[in-house]
């Protein structure tokens, strides 16, 4: 299940209805993100979430398949917020619910890892007056490259473009 | 050919426009060649893709490389590397 | 923080104190434990969960300064209960939050991991109108030992007696 | 000297009781020879005591093992390996 959308979430009633009338589940695991109060050494005022709206949808349903064809897995959960958050916010809710505990933690880290390299948001920070797009970060590229067959957003245009340039 | 163009976060910013229909000649038969052709038109757009190091491509919303066709009706998305999620 | 108790818990409500008017949380992540409705082939009709009370906060409070020693976690919270559980019944909660979700998620995953292997709960299974008690899981002593420095349990305790009787 | 001793899971079943508060000679000093004595006394805690391959041992709610001392006011526990937690 996917949900893209500009409003907070209620973990709790997310989850109670996630799992609902199940018995057949032996572990639930969930992950929040938040948004952090400091940018460097600059207090953050807040931070803005654009997207691609068609894309996103497609990009978290095919990450979505992907965690299923890798693990036992009974169901996901993904929610995604855009629009301006304050600090403390909630941004995004991954939860995966399995019979077994490994494939609940596989999956639902597995689902985070991509998303964040696969699914087009992009997060503008506004600190002391100031916007500044974040970076995407190296390290999160290798992160889910380390889940094999990693996806490929298509790289470097430069790097594919004739000449180079 | 009309084709739709996408520009999303700081491309955005920069080409000055969040979308726009373009019409190019019939020479541009894929993304590398509708790269040039929006260079050479100038402008925001332009200055957006100036610099290929840091831009990602869709085409009808899936992620692309230069080499990928364009054909009349479709949808050509230059964005930066993805930063959603949270947790870093 | 540890919590040991009979009673039902709300993961909303314990999710929402937990992160209560804190900002510099960047990942939380959450695993509860639940009660499955088959055994083998049989449906379950309860799960009796018994522990050593004294022993068991001890225990529970030792993983989680352990967990606090190897990644910078800023909270983590245990909930295990105990008593007669019914299929689709929680039976633990373990909440971890960090300025990072990699750190968050290795945390939550090592102290679950360490709770099985380690803490004094024993279960009961119920079905078919006999009883039988779980036998420990050797998988789960390779898993929780893939942590490293894994935590000693004394072992088999004929294997130590003097002529391995 | 006086020696609590508890039972849990099927060694409570076994033995017939969850807690006894025993006085063994004092040339029992450690858990093998309480574990001897309690076998020669016969009964339940016999009975639950007689294979000690499932058996794990705590001594005042610590992991201990065979060769742990024993003195009077100890609190020793015999328990299969735990099977807590959830999601196996």
């Amino acid at each position: 299940m996917i949900r893209v959308q500009s409003e907070d979430f209620d973990i709790g009633a997310e989850i109670a209805q996630f799992t609902q009338g199940r018995t057949d589940v032996g572990g639930l695991c969930l992950f929040v993100g938040l948004v952090r109060d400091v940018v460097g050494d600059a207090p953050l005022e807040a931070l803005v979430l654009e997207h691609y709206p068609q894309m996103t949808e497609r990009e978290l349903r095919r990450i979505e398949e992907e965690a299923h064809r890798r693990w036992p897995l009974l169901d996901t959960l993904i929610i995604h917020r855009h629009g301006r958050l304050k600090p403390g916010d909630r941004i995004v809710l991954v939860a995966v619910c399995s019979a077994h505990r490994q494939a609940a933690f596989d999956g639902c880290r597995f689902l985070i890892d991509w998303l964040k390299t696969r699914a087009p948001f992009w997060k503008r920070e506004e600190a002391g007056g100031q916007h500044r797009w974040v970076a995407a970060c190296d390290a999160d590229l290798g992160i889910a490259a380390a889940w094999g067959d990693a996806p490929d957003d298509g790289g470097e245009a430069r790097a594919r473009l004739p000449g180079g340039r | 050919m009309s084709i739709s163009i996408l520009y999303f976060a700081w491309l955005r910013e920069r080409a000055g426009r969040g979308e726009e229909v373009v019409s190019p000649p019939p020479t541009v038969t894929d993304v590398a060649g509708l790269i040039e052709w929006l260079r050479g038109r100038g402008g925001g757009p332009a200055a957006a893709l100036s610099d290929l190091r840091a831009v990602r491509i869709a085409v009808n919303q899936e992620y692309a490389t230069v080499d990928h066709p364009v054909t009349a009706g479709d949808e050509v998305a230059f964005f930066p590397p993805v930063t959603g999620g949270g947790g870093r």
